[in-house]
């Protein structure tokens, strides 16, 4: 009987876990076909690689995010981290036209700051939301000072760093992307077959737990804000690259546009739960409305309202299935 | 290793303070290998702090702790599980998104030689293990879906994944249902011939006359005594835990349900009641002045049918009349209105509010009778509440203690005190003495047959034969959703409820 | 005879038309031409966009428009967008000047000639913008003017600056500059951070005018800084017959309101957004045809004052016209006086 | 549990570890006095004034959003109806002549979006973080379909002019407004059943619920709430503005929960206290008028913001361990 009962269980948990990215791949679908229906340009090679090209900045910083949401952390300072990586990296290039160095230096900032955001959480016990909003002005106020509000642009006419952001191979497959998809399927492998991955999930879900039996959460945590920093400083390269410039203003409202992309993607806010996948796929649904609004000339007016709708319901659709089982 | 006489394990006076309390005080316990030992004692006499030490949850102040002979310095989780002793606590050290192969090797993976996790391998031996313990589920289950009892066996199949040479028991059996208690002591079994010792922390004392070889007693942080439970008896051990010797564990005054019965109305009536989640048809009828004990094996639907008739879930057919009323289904504030009151099998995730005071969480259904226009008359809540902690004897240092702060038992007297603060027709309890000392134990039966007494309609939902025997007029058994038997406690056995326990 | 007359007249009036054809066919017209905003939601933009959309309507061009929402990564991506559906020539407002860069240099790649509007980016083929400099300065000269006439020829300046951009920065230099052609001694009491928007021009206003309230000129880099700092000085209850606002813009109808109220708003540094979004429309034009066109196409700005602004617009309800023959005479630099 | 030897039993420092807001008034009185040793005018009544009636916008939406935060719910979109309010309520006055209906349609905007924004949460269960993250968005770009103009104000009423601008002898009015309310919904919170039930909903809503709450109902009530205080706030703004804005409110929604949480609620819910978001709207609002008036690098407003948070919740945390050894021992 137990038995039974047992595999009912499992049955109705595979089927959630089915359906889940299943409904958003459903959402993905319709969003897809429905620009494709409405606008000759949509569907054309050219725009789709665009697309990827765009989606690249926001999806590796949300893999980063989403391992931090998993381990039961958010960090929201990573829009301005967009700015604040930026610096060194231009200037190196500038300095000394080593775009290596430069990467390095934005890495390093990257990190420097993940490892503050860590250890404001984790040894001062500040909630993570608190401790990274604190961080979203201090950082912000920082690049302020430092730039005065004059944007560093690039003058090192270094192709190499203009193609990393905007060059494509085979004119349709953006460095960007493929940087992305790299990345992502690393992280993917990472949180499926690595100890570290699974214990991502294990502190997330239940942090007591995973102290009990001997896991480091606190070393844990850390890595994943690091991580998170790290990433989102490699997409501030990135976007460095497209804008070719280090700019006082990048990445405003970045945080709530990665943070919206991979709960969308059924990440949860409330740790233990969600995919690589997941959240690739609500980084697409966004990134896809904006260019497909786009395509459309819709304006700005209806363009906010129409995302903040989809969100809303593509949330709301995933929340019913989960009751539903 | 024979200078220490085949022990596994030797706790030598053993001090640990917190501020304030004296929680251990030169304990000495040890533990031979292939041995079972009972360790039992009210709530603060200092059973969890002790397992809490081996397991590297806190840090000994004074003492040592000897391992196989040797002194073992357990700062950490991880030093007790290097050693090999693996505590299981009763909240289950389990994550429920993750799978059991996942859950048993949580502590480290078996790995391909890339470094990454062999999930083939892992779930292999989940299954041996598993079915070594005669647990037939599959490794790739998410423990979340798992039962109570299940998942205990996950937690001690991660005991043996890491050959652990101790295993410590806390309170295993209260969630479980006899069957599944006998399951738990055949692994017991097959443990201790594994050669593993096993210490066994419970409240309930024939469980300890029937599956360990000694037991050992605290009270108030100091050891009692520790006895071969063939030399002592359960009464010896009550007096030793309690320092004096409770009369009896279930006293009943309440003329109960022969005068009843016959003749008032119903105070519940529920008629063939079926929900999505699980109850099939079910009726029955509580009169008021009576207690109605609903035994049933764990998923027979018990406290699926505690929250129907409170109105948690909805229902397909059926009704609910409260004194010929009917009530509306899934409207607990509307079910509380009609005067039922709902006592959660789990205290913390759906009877208390952790981070308010005592008092606070004992006036919460009854506030608004302690206000007036809105406004809280704060003078009369002090009153009352510390009204009621005196009547329930709740142990704390304040009215404005935070309640999380409070052992289980008298979380439980507090949560039991929110209720009968409000006046109520029908009270539904739900395992109601789950993981309740002896002494804590006896206070609530007595609350239970005060409760009668007082008029009020009482309903148990218990897994705990003698319980049900104890307290209630008349006995409902159900499985798989239904009521499968009705009989007057008087004239039935434990042998006929079993029987129809398994229908 | 008379018949002979109407002929001849005929016969010339055809011959014209046919030359006016043939000048029109020499120059070819752009198909679709595609502008990215920055902030289209903002009035001044709303009102260059009208321009556009006038011209373009004129010689049949159909023009997108996109908006970057003050999203540079957005800008970047619409731009990409545009491009994508192949318009003929992409206008590009940036978000903020260096932010926009690759944006040419892509276009260049593509061969899709490109337009800078506002403010000057690295290896733009031209801008079309107003002199912001020159703007301030043409306000300050005429508040001066005034403050010379009516307050006492004493200037004590709160300006309501917008750093994160650097023509706002220009502007106010411009003013502080021309005021002192007029008022050698004039002080800059507070130089404030407004972010151009009112409610918090309004609240630094506030705050400065505790510090030191003895302020007689308000300048904004736009109307809304203008008109904040104007409230929060109404707030503080100070005399407002002993001051004087200058606003910058004349992005929406609020310099108008305010002008007509009769109250201290008496001068506007305009730039009037119509003129840039025509002018861009023939630029893309002239650049379709690979015409040589200079670096910076400058557009007018004048100082308008409560006399003569209604030579420059009609306001109707909330709808304004731009008079285009005042505007079109007013005198443009060639080159600014800073950048 | 990690041990702090700030378990003092000196009755004095007990009684102030016990006073909740102890750190944050520490942190006012510190900086207020830091300012006034570089600026004098700092205390000049006018300038206490003016930080009043600025502060008086972010505390009343604060109120709201403490109240909700306590149920564990958060409203982000409060900086977008802020500006839609302000829009809305100018132009019912331009078209009404009146006031009073300018406002009644402002405040009642307010109300129908608290409703949705509780639907939202409560029949829609979408997590309240990202479901005012979206209706942020939708009433931003609500507010310029609305009207992309600024809307003047054509009518120059007195009462208009008055709400933000006046005075009840040297009282701004919305100090005035700010002090009712805040003093009325002290009590509410902490003295009356309602108060009593948003803390048991924010800390166990399974049990809240079975101990016979109407939890949803409270909820979608807090959210109305929240939203209603926030159009307060977007009326008063707007009469300070003296024009319809579609653009004003930028960050409004984070300053306001900058100070709910410097106030020392736990984004968790179930606990907080409208005494520490007033101190905490404060602090963040003297620090921005302080360097102003000390003539400072006005980007330092949010670096120096930033780090007080932080700095304030870490030593509060500690607070509250000292407090809870205090009360259990």
């Amino acid at each position: 009987m137990e038995k039974a009962l047992e595999n009912r269980r499992v049955g109705v948990l595979k089927r959630i876990f089915a359906v889940n990215e299943f409904g958003l791949l459903i959402s993905l679908a319709v969003i897809f076909a429905f620009f494709g229906a409405t606008s000759h340009y949509f569907l054309i090679p050219r725009n789709l690689s665009n697309i990827l090209g765009q989606v690249s900045l926001p999806l590796i910083a949300g893999v980063g995010l989403s391992l931090l949401l998993i381990c039961g952390e958010v960090d929201i300072s990573i829009g301005s981290l967009q700015a604040v990586a930026a610096l060194p990296l231009v200037h190196a290039l500038n300095g000394t036209h080593s775009l290596a160095l430069g990467v390095f230096l934005a890495l390093a900032t990257g990190a420097a700051v993940g490892i503050i955001n860590g250890l404001l959480v984790t040894r001062l016990k500040i909630p993570s939301l608190i401790a990274t909003l604190g961080m979203y002005y201090a950082l912000r106020g920082a690049v302020y000072l430092i730039t005065g509000k004059v944007a560093v642009a690039d003058r090192s006419g270094s192709e190499l760093f203009f193609l990393i952001g905007n060059g494509k191979v085979f004119r349709f497959f953006p460095y960007s992307a493929i940087l992305m998809f790299v990345i992502l399927f690393v992280f993917m492998y990472i949180l499926k077959n690595t100890t570290y991955g699974r214990r991502l999930y294990a502190v997330g879900g239940n942090a007591d737990v995973a102290r009990s039996i001997g896991i480091d959460v606190v070393k844990i945590k850390f890595s994943a804000f690091v991580i998170c920093s790290v990433l989102s400083s490699v997409s501030a390269v990135l976007l460095a690259s497209r804008l070719g410039s280090a700019n006082h203003l990048a990445g405003t409202g970045f945080e709530f546009q990665v943070v919206a992309a991979v709960v969308l993607g059924g990440v949860s806010l409330s740790g233990g739960v969600g995919t690589l996948l997941g959240a690739f796929i609500g980084v697409l649904i966004l990134g896809i409305i904006q260019n497909g609004l786009g395509m459309l000339n819709v304006n700005t007016m209806w363009q906010l309202v129409i995302t903040g709708g989809i969100i809303i319901m593509s949330v709301a659709i995933d929340e019913l299935k989960k009751r539903r089982g | 290793m024979n200078e220490n006489g085949g022990y596994v394990l030797q706790v030598r006076e053993i001090v640990k303070e917190f501020p304030g309390v004296r929680a251990l005080d030169g304990v000495r316990f040890d533990l031979a290998r292939g041995e079972v030992h009972a360790l039992v004692g009210e709530n603060g006499a200092g059973k969890s702090t002790l397992i809490k030490i081996l397991a590297g949850v806190y840090a000994k102040d004074e003492g040592e702790i000897l391992f196989e002979g040797k002194p073992a310095v357990i700062t950490s989780p991880t030093d007790s599980l290097r050693l090999g002793i693996k505590v299981v606590f009763q909240e289950l050290a389990l994550i429920p998104n993750m799978t059991v192969a996942e859950n048993v090797f949580l502590e480290s993976f078996p790995l391909k030689k890339n470094k990454a996790i062999d999930w083939v391998r892992m779930n292999e031996r989940t299954t041996d293990i598993l079915l070594s313990i005669g647990l037939p589920i599959s490794p790739r289950s998410k423990v979340g879906g798992l039962t109570v009892s299940q998942q205990q066996m996950v937690e001690i199949a991660r005991a043996l994944s890491h050959e652990a040479k101790v295993v410590v028991m806390d309170e295993p059996t209260s969630a479980l249902s006899p069957n599944e208690i006998k399951f738990l002591f055949n692994v017991m079994n097959k443990l201790k011939k594994l050669g593993i010792g096993i210490v066994y922390v419970t409240h309930k004392l024939e469980e300890v006359f029937e599956i360990s070889d000694r037991v050992t007693v605290l009270r108030d942080g100091r050891l009692i005594s520790t006895k071969p439970v063939g030399e002592t008896g359960t009464d010896e051990v009550v007096r030793d835990m309690v320092g004096r010797s409770i009369t009896t564990l279930f006293p009943r005054t309440h003329p109960g349900s022969r005068t009843h019965a016959a003749a008032n109305a119903p105070v519940l009536q529920v008629e063939n009641l079926s929900t999505e989640k699980k109850l099939r048809d079910v009726s029955l009828s509580v009169h008021a002045g009576e207690v109605v004990g609903v035994f049933g094996l764990l998923g027979a639907g018990r406290s699926e049918l505690a929250k129907a008739i409170f109105g948690l879930d909805r229902i397909n057919r059926g009704r609910i009349l409260i004194e010929g009323r009917e009530l509306r289904s899934g409207s607990p504030s509307h079910s509380v209105k009609m005067g039922i009151g709902l006592l959660t099998e789990n205290r913390k995730e759906e009877g208390l509010v952790l981070q308010m005071s005592v008092s606070q969480n004992i006036t919460l259904t009854s506030i608004r009778e302690l206000a007036t226009l809105g406004l809280i008359n704060r003078k009369m809540e002090t009153e009352r509440s510390r009204e009621f902690v005196e009547r329930f004897s709740i142990k704390t240092p304040s009215l404005r203690q935070k309640v999380m702060f409070l052992s289980g038992g008298n979380q439980q007297k507090v949560l039991l005190a929110r209720w009968l603060m409000k006046s109520l027709r029908l009270i539904i309890l739900d395992e109601p003495t789950r993981g309740i000392d002896v002494g804590a134990k006896a206070e609530i039966h007595k609350l239970i047959d005060e409760l009668a007494k007082e008029g009020l309609a009482v309903l148990v939902m218990t897994s705990e034969m003698p319980e049900l025997l104890g307290v209630s007029d008349r006995i409902l058994v159900m499985s798989k959703g239904s009521v499968t038997g009705e009989f007057p406690r008087e004239q039935t056995t434990q042998e006929d409820i079993l029987a129809a326990a398994i229908l | 005879m008379k018949g002979r007359k109407i002929l001849i007249f005929i016969a010339v009036f055809v011959f014209m038309l046919s030359l006016c054809s043939l000048a029109l066919a020499a120059q070819k017209i752009p198909k679709r031409v595609g502008w990215v905003g920055n902030y289209m939601m903002h009035e001044w933009y709303q009102n260059v966009q009208k321009g556009m959309v006038d011209r373009a309507n004129q010689l049949g061009i159909q023009l997108e428009v996109l908006d970057a929402n003050l999203d540079m990564a957005k800008q970047v991506s619409f731009a990409e967008d545009l491009m994508a559906k192949g318009v003929d020539v992409l206008i590009i407002t940036p978000v903020q000047q260096e932010g926009a860069a690759s944006i040419v240099k892509k276009a260049k790649m593509e061969g899709i000639p490109c337009i800078i509007e506002a403010s000057a980016v690295e290896g733009m083929t031209t801008l079309v913008a107003i002199c912001d400099y020159d703007c301030g300065f043409k306000g300050g000269v005429e508040t001066g003017k005034y403050v010379k006439a009516k307050l006492g020829g004493k200037a004590r300046i709160m300006a309501i600056d917008l750093p994160m951009l650097r023509p706002c920065i220009l502007r106010v230099d411009g003013f502080y500059d021309g005021i002192r052609t007029v008022i050698p001694d004039a002080v800059m009491v507070h130089r404030l951070d407004g972010q151009g928007l009112k409610d918090h021009a309004l609240q630094v206003a506030t705050d400065a005018l505790t510090k030191d309230k003895n302020v007689n000129v308000i300048y904004g880099c736009n109307d809304d800084s203008a008109l904040g700092a104007l409230q929060a000085y109404r707030a503080a209850g100070l005399d407002e017959k002993k001051l004087v606002v200058c606003g910058t813009g004349g992005e929406g109808n609020a310099f108008i309101h305010a002008m007509k109220e009769g109250g201290p708003y008496k001068v506007e540094a305009a730039m009037f957004p119509e003129a840039v979004g025509y002018e861009c429309v023939n630029m893309a034009v002239k650049l379709f045809n690979n015409e040589t066109v200079p670096k910076h196409y400058v557009t007018p700005t004048a100082a308008l004052t409560t006399e003569n602004w209604s030579s420059f617009y009609t306001l109707a309800g909330e709808k304004r016209t731009i008079n285009w023959n005042t505007v079109n005479k007013v005198k443009r630099e060639d080159k600014c006086a800073k950048y | 549990m990690e041990g702090t030897q700030s378990s003092g039993k000196g009755s004095l420092w007990s009684k102030l570890i016990l006073f909740n807001e102890i750190i944050l008034v520490a942190i006012l009185v510190t900086i207020s006095a830091a300012i006034s040793l570089g600026a004098p005018q700092f205390y000049s009544t006018t300038n206490m004034l003016n930080i009043l009636r600025d502060s008086s916008m972010a505390i009343i939406a604060g109120v709201g959003m403490t109240m909700l935060i306590i149920t564990g719910e958060v409203d982000l979109s409060i900086g977008s109806l802020v500006a839609f309010v302000g829009v809305v309520t100018m132009d019912v006055t331009n078209k009404t002549n009146s006031v009073a209906l300018g406002v009644l349609a402002g405040l009642g905007l307010g109300a129908v979006t608290g409703l949705v924004n509780g639907f939202v949460r409560t029949k829609l269960r979408v997590n309240s973080l990202i479901g005012t993250i979206a209706m942020l968005m939708i009433l931003r770009g609500g507010v310029y379909l609305y009207s992309l103009a600024a809307v003047q104000n054509y009518h120059q009423l007195k009462a208009f002019f008055d709400i933000g601008n006046g005075y009840v002898g040297f009282m701004p009015i919305p100090v005035l407004v700010m002090i009712t309310l805040a003093v009325v919904f002290l009590v509410v919170v902490n003295r009356t059943v309602m108060g009593r039930y948003l803390y048991a909903t924010g800390g166990n809503y399974a049990a809240a619920r079975i101990s016979g709450i109407k939890v949803d109902g409270l909820k979608i009530l807090t959210f109305v709430i929240c939203s209603v205080f926030a159009a307060i706030s977007g009326v008063i703004l707007v009469s300070r503005m003296n024009s319809g804005q579609p653009n004003a409110g930028t960050g409004f929604e984070l300053t306001v929960v900058a100070g709910v949480i410097l106030g020392g609620t736990s984004l968790g819910g179930g606990e907080g206290t409208l005494m520490g978001t007033l101190v905490g709207v404060l602090i963040l609002r003297i620090i921005n008028n302080g360097i102003i008036i000390l003539g400072w690098n006005q980007d330092l407003q949010i670096v120096i913001s930033g780090i007080v948070i932080i700095v304030a919740i870490y030593v509060d945390n500690k607070r509250k361990i000292a407090r809870a050894r205090i009360i259990s021992t």
